[in-house]
């Protein structure tokens, strides 16, 4: 079997956009991690997709370089929020939104 | 069922734990959605012919990561009191305008993968592209990026090990600035 | 020569030096730039004796930019009247500044050097920088020294004069573009610029570049609004500066480059730029008529005479061109007197409404005749120096704008309505004020003044020799081009 | 990868060097004083060891890298801003700072690093992870004080746009893997382009324009840049800009010509908005790092038009004025918030930001004072500072390909631009209010403001200095 490569890009479109929706709807900072993390994922799908299409290896290697990037950031994104929490009770973002204006 | 099957329903369950992921109002409840569809995709990566990228993903991802986002929420302590102002955020109209945006750009993408002549993979079979191949090439030509990599999660750890550790206490004296 | 670029160290390093010996010893500003002024004077009418003389060094090979620089007559003629003027604008502020002297001195320095800059430059790059960099001190002196809305002031004028340079330094890229076309080497240089030969629809747009950056400093209406703020806020020594040389960069300009580089345009816009130049001169004189701020008015009036300018520059005639040079000197003397005056006035009484003055006649008998001079200079009385001026504008204007010299004419006569009005609501009537007279400092340089006046209202001539080379080969090129 | 491979990297090597001493230096023995001065010495021969080889022609390291001129130049600038970032944290952070120095100086590294291994990518995996590298230890050190509760949210924010804009980078690099099978850019961009490589390309040229803060992917930018402590937001402003601006022109030269009039429309648009847009915005700003914020987004407006034109005429005069460009923009930057950061203390809530407060600091500290005018000019694009030179070199380029919407928008940008710079320069020389106080002592910091000082002026009046030596220096074969 295969899979229809144009099939394998409809699921990666999908999967970025949930991501994009839960990023631009959702105002808790743990949420919009996850979304990020959704959106990521989706990107490291695709050169997977891309990696089987062509039959090379390094569509796999930068999927493992792409969940390192990932790591990385939810490593800091989960310290900030850490700290974040300690300064306000709930993960409000509207409630960070201090800056704005 | 044969793989091609299995393939469409491993996407959907990914797509469909995706979704329940930011529809979620209980913060652990999403964080397993999330689990689910990065198995799903393990999955998908599997039947795409990418045994070891779909061990990683379980391993790495599902495994290690996920463990991070559920100690940290562990630390977070939600009450039932977040999860129903959670739920008051949670109102239809917040979720139209990024639907909105984000159908509009998928239309656009789907517009495009169609307009796609034909991919040039001519194998009717999936190749197989095992852990010794992407472990020598990983090895080989792209050594460096194995070493950017460790300074990458290096700097992860330096960073997040300052922004998470407790606040230093104020000195007693205070540097005076000269005028 | 190498000598000629001093004519622009000098200043720098006097600024320089001004400012640091002023914190050790104070007064010792005016002393070290009065005697680089002198220093200056002396070094340009020996250069002058020797007659024309160029520098070029490399600048910039990558785009062949040179610092090169041109003195012949006229800039002779210009470096000697902004050196003059500049002697006079620290006489008027020798005691008048408090605040910052030393910094005072800098930036009245510095702004000399770029004033001097625009007059030598040989080199568009050149001329652009120094365009530019004449301004910088000029709004420093406005917004620290100024009067009471300096800021507001200080950021028009910047803002006014930056904005139209900008296009100015579009045309003068696509200038030295347009020469790399043509020659294969990009150049900046005047001279090579002046032998393209352009097509008409980017002659007509490089002109416009140029001639609206002139026209906003000349100033222009209806892009003078900068002039009337500025003026008026600024300190004497920075209202004396403006109108007596500022104002005439913008018609340097206009004989330097924008007439001889762009003939034909120049030609065929000479209709509006006639036009807009009666406008100014009618405009200008109503309002200084409607002013009762001494500065205010004298400021409206600067618009009024600038417009003679126009109208003689772009008539193409050998009488008129001359009558623009003439009023350009006397116009600068003039008005940088009148500036003074309005300063002399404003340090005694703090204000400079005319309604806070009147009947000051009777306390300061030299002030008034002084005033009275300044003012009859103004309005053209034969035999000061404004009235050759604007009496061959107008004869030769006609030749070619009848109808707009015979508008322009009744602007002459609305100058002696707000000359006198002003001298009038001043110095006569009944007594507001008490004031005491000019003393001898004022005395001294206000008599020099009225002897200048009296010299070239006399002697027009010595102005017309230093600008002939200029203006004869103005007059070749109108011959070639004229339809 | 062969040895001579390795001796092409040595700068790098030496900052990795740098870094595992800092480490071990946190182990023995916390001290700032010595931390600053490792790292000082790191990124000076890292400098050295960069001059010492600079590249003449292109090389390959690897797969990943390559050395070659135009990447010379950019890691130069890189190091340049590293160095002045690591003098002035010393001044800023003061002797007895309740926060820890060692991170701070390993950040600073590990992301400088990270950005001159972005000016030397070549491959898809090194152009991943060196951007990553130097956005996440920046984004560590944009929230470096964690008491300071909008630079936690501004961090925050930054981390998850910034992850968005890699996802959306990733995508687009995927999508051009997919259609041609390659991972190297050269190879990537092959013609002819398919419909999903175009969309491809768009989607890269969008992810790294997030990180330019070009509009429409501007929004970030203010409220990160206002949260920072200001020495991070220069890095922020300078390091990450210029090493990004590096790749993107890179991947613009390597548009094949079927696809160029569509890019140049794209580009064209957004450099107008970024200049228009930044400048107008930068007009109603109070905080001077909003204000800087703005401005950034106009001046990397100003740096696309270089990038746009690239596309039309002979790259090596687009190179040269790109660069000069950016250096100017970069000198400006580094000057601007050098004063601020000598004005601010890293302990206190906040940084030296209203614009009131700096009310008459030519009166006070005649020095800085003069620096922030010098600086403020350059960005204002005035004669005899470098800015003016980048502002020639940009406009002689949008006239030269007629290219009139461009000198349009930079005109009426730069016009609006003036009455802000001249806002601020205008405060600094306003009557004394209230005192404010400098950070004491710190000479070497000093020194290198007045150095980098000259250097704004110098290049300004003999710019031929430098840009008779960036041709030579850019002529790639």
């Amino acid at each position: 079997m295969t899979v229809p490569i144009e099939h394998g890009f409809v699921l990666v479109a999908l999967l970025w956009a949930i991501g994009l929706i839960g990023l631009l709807a959702r105002k808790n900072t743990l949420f919009m991690l996850m979304s990020m993390e959704i959106m990521l994922n989706a990107a490291a799908l695709a050169f997977i997709l891309a990696g089987s299409l062509w039959q090379q290896a390094d569509g796999q290697i930068i999927y493992i370089l792409i969940i390192t990037v990932a790591a990385a950031e939810v490593g800091l994104g989960l310290a900030l929020l850490i700290r974040l929490r300690a300064h306000v009770s709930d993960l409000n973002i509207d409630k960070l939104d201090e800056l704005r204006g | 069922m044969n793989s091609l099957g299995l393939f469409y329903v491993s996407a959907s369950i990914a797509l469909l734990a995706s979704f329940c992921v930011i529809t979620q109002k209980n913060a652990v409840h999403a964080l397993l959605y999330l689990i689910v569809s990065l198995l799903a995709l393990a999955l998908c990566f599997y039947l795409l012919g990418a045994p070891f990228a779909a061990a990683l993903q379980i391993i790495v991802y599902a495994g290690a990561i996920m463990v991070l986002f559920v100690f940290a929420v562990m630390m977070f302590n939600i009450n039932q009191q977040d999860i129903e102002r959670e739920s008051q955020w949670l109102s239809w109209q917040s979720w139209l305008g990024p639907s909105l945006l984000v159908t509009v750009l998928l239309v656009e993408v789907l517009f495009i993968l169609q307009s796609q002549p034909a991919w040039t993979s001519t194998e009717s079979q999936v190749t197989l592209i095992d852990a010794k191949a992407v472990g020598s090439l990983l090895f080989g030509p792209y050594l460096l990026a194995v070493e950017i990599a460790s300074f990458l999660l290096l700097a992860g750890l330096v960073g997040g090990y300052h922004l998470a550790k407790a606040l230093p206490h104020k000195p007693v004296n205070k540097e005076v600035n000269q005028p | 020569m190498v000598a000629l670029s001093w004519l622009i160290w000098l200043p720098l390093l006097c600024g320089a030096l001004a400012w640091t010996v002023e914190k050790r010893f104070q007064g010792a500003g005016n002393w070290i730039t009065l005697s680089g002024l002198i220093g200056m004077l002396l070094l340009v009418l020996y250069l002058g004796s020797l007659g024309e003389s160029t520098l070029s060094w490399d600048w910039f090979a990558r785009f062949n930019i040179h610092f090169a620089l041109w003195f012949d007559g006229l800039a002779l003629l210009m470096v000697v009247l902004t050196i003059g003027l500049a002697i006079l604008a620290l006489a008027v502020s020798w005691r008048d500044i408090t605040l910052h002297q030393g910094f005072f001195h800098f930036n009245l320095m510095f702004s000399i050097a770029g004033i001097i800059g625009v007059f030598l430059a040989a080199d568009l790059f050149l001329f652009f920088l120094f365009w530019e960099v004449m301004l910088l001190p000029m709004t420093a002196l406005i917004l620290i020294w100024g009067n009471e809305n300096r800021r507001y002031a200080a950021i028009k004028f910047f803002i006014f004069t930056q904005a139209s340079s900008l296009l100015m330094l579009v045309a003068i890229i696509a200038l030295a573009l347009e020469h790399q076309t043509q020659t294969g080497q990009l150049s900046f240089s005047l001279s090579a610029l002046a032998n393209l030969s352009l097509d008409s629809v980017l002659e007509w747009w490089l002109m416009l570049g140029f001639f609206i950056a002139f026209a906003v400093k000349l100033p222009m209406v209806p892009l003078h609004s900068w002039l009337p703020d500025a003026h008026t806020q600024a300190p004497t020594a920075g209202s004396v500066l403006l109108a007596g040389i500022l104002l005439k960069t913008g018609a340097y300009g206009l004989i330097r480059i924008v007439l001889p580089l762009f003939p034909d345009a120049s030609m065929q816009f000479a209709p509006i730029a006639v036009t807009l130049g009666v406008l100014s001169i009618i405009y200008g004189a109503l309002m200084a008529y409607s002013q009762t701020d001494f500065k205010r008015l004298v400021a409206y009036s600067s618009i009024s005479h600038m417009g003679f300018v126009l109208l003689a520059l772009f008539s193409w005639r050998e009488v008129a061109f001359q009558g623009a040079i003439l009023t350009i000197v006397a116009h600068g003397i003039s008005s940088a007197a009148l500036f003074s005056m309005a300063g002399i006035i404003q340090h005694r009484i703090h204000s400079r409404e005319l309604g806070d003055m009147g009947g000051m006649w009777a306390n300061a008998p030299k002030m008034a005749t002084v005033t009275l001079i300044f003012v009859m200079a103004g309005i053209g009385m034969p035999g000061l120096a404004n009235f050759n001026g604007e009496l061959l504008t107008l004869l030769g204007s006609y030749q070619t704008f009848p109808t707009h010299t015979i508008v322009a004419a009744l602007g002459i006569i609305w100058s002696a309505v707000y000359g006198l009005h002003l001298f009038q609501r001043a110095f006569q009537g009944p007594m507001n004020t008490d004031i005491s007279d000019l003393h001898g400092r004022e005395v001294v340089y206000t008599s020099l003044l009225i002897l200048a006046l009296f010299y070239f209202g006399l002697q027009p001539h010595i102005l017309l020799e230093l600008s002939a080379d200029t203006l004869n080969n103005l007059l070749e090129i109108a011959k070639e081009h004229r339809p | 990868m062969s040895l001579q491979e390795l001796w092409l990297l040595l700068p790098v090597l030496i900052i990795c060097v740098g870094v595992l001493t800092l480490m071990l230096q946190a182990a023995w023995q916390r001290n700032n004083v010595l931390a600053q001065g490792l790292t000082v010495l790191t990124l000076t021969l890292a400098l050295g060891a960069l001059i010492r080889q600079y590249p003449t022609d292109m090389r390959t390291i690897t797969l990943l890298f390559e050395h070659e001129p135009i990447g010379g130049f950019f890691s130069l600038l890189l190091l340049m801003v590293a160095i002045s970032v690591a003098l002035l944290q010393g001044p800023y952070m003061g002797k007895n700072s309740k926060e820890v120095a060692e991170e701070f100086y390993i950040l600073l590294l590990l992301s400088c690093l990270g950005s001159i291994l972005l000016v030397m990518s070549r491959h898809v995996a090194s152009v991943i992870l060196s951007i990553e590298l130097m956005s996440l230890s920046m984004l560590a050190m944009l929230a470096y004080n964690r008491e300071r509760k909008l630079a936690l949210e501004g961090a925050m924010k930054y981390l998850l746009l910034s992850g968005a804009a890699t996802s959306l980078l990733l995508l687009g690099f995927a999508l051009l893997y997919a259609t041609s099978g390659q991972l190297l850019l050269t190879q990537m961009l092959s013609s002819p382009m398919q419909l999903v490589a175009k969309s491809g390309f768009v989607l890269v040229v969008a992810g790294l324009a997030f990180k330019l803060s070009l509009v429409p992917l501007h929004f970030w930018t203010p409220d990160v840049y206002q949260g920072a402590p200001v020495n991070s937001t220069l890095l922020l402003t300078s390091l990450s800009k210029a090493a990004v601006f590096a790749l993107f022109i890179k991947l613009i030269l390597l548009i094949p010509p079927e696809f160029e009039a569509d890019m140049v429309r794209m580009l064209s648009w957004m450099a107008i908005a970024s200049m228009l847009l930044g400048n107008w915005l930068a007009l109603q700003q109070r905080s001077l790092k909003r204000l800087m914020a703005y401005s950034a987004i106009a001046h990397m407006g100003y740096v696309l038009v270089a990038g746009v034109i690239a596309m039309g005429i002979d790259h090596s005069l687009v190179l040269e004025g790109a660069s000069y460009y950016l250096l100017a923009y970069l000198v400006a930057s580094i000057l601007i918030f050098a004063v601020l950061t000598l004005l601010s203390k890293l302990d206190e809530q906040q940084d030296l930001d209203d614009l009131p407060q700096l009310q008459g600091l030519f009166w006070q500290h005649p020095w800085l004072a003069s620096v922030m005018t010098l600086a403020f000019l350059s960005l204002a694009g005035m004669p005899i500072t470098i800015g003016f030179i980048g502002k020639f070199y940009l406009l002689t380029l949008a006239v030269k390909l007629s290219a009139w919407w461009l000198v349009t928008a930079m005109l009426v940008g730069s016009a609006v631009g003036l009455y802000y710079y001249l806002r601020v320069i205008f405060t600094l020389f306003a009557p004394l209010q209230r005192d404010i106080q400098q950070t004491s002592g710190a000479y070497l910091s000093k020194m290198w403001i007045g150095v980098i000082t000259a250097g704004l002026l110098l290049l300004g009046i003999l710019p031929g200095l430098l840009g008779d030596e960036l041709r030579r220096i850019l002529a790639i074969g």
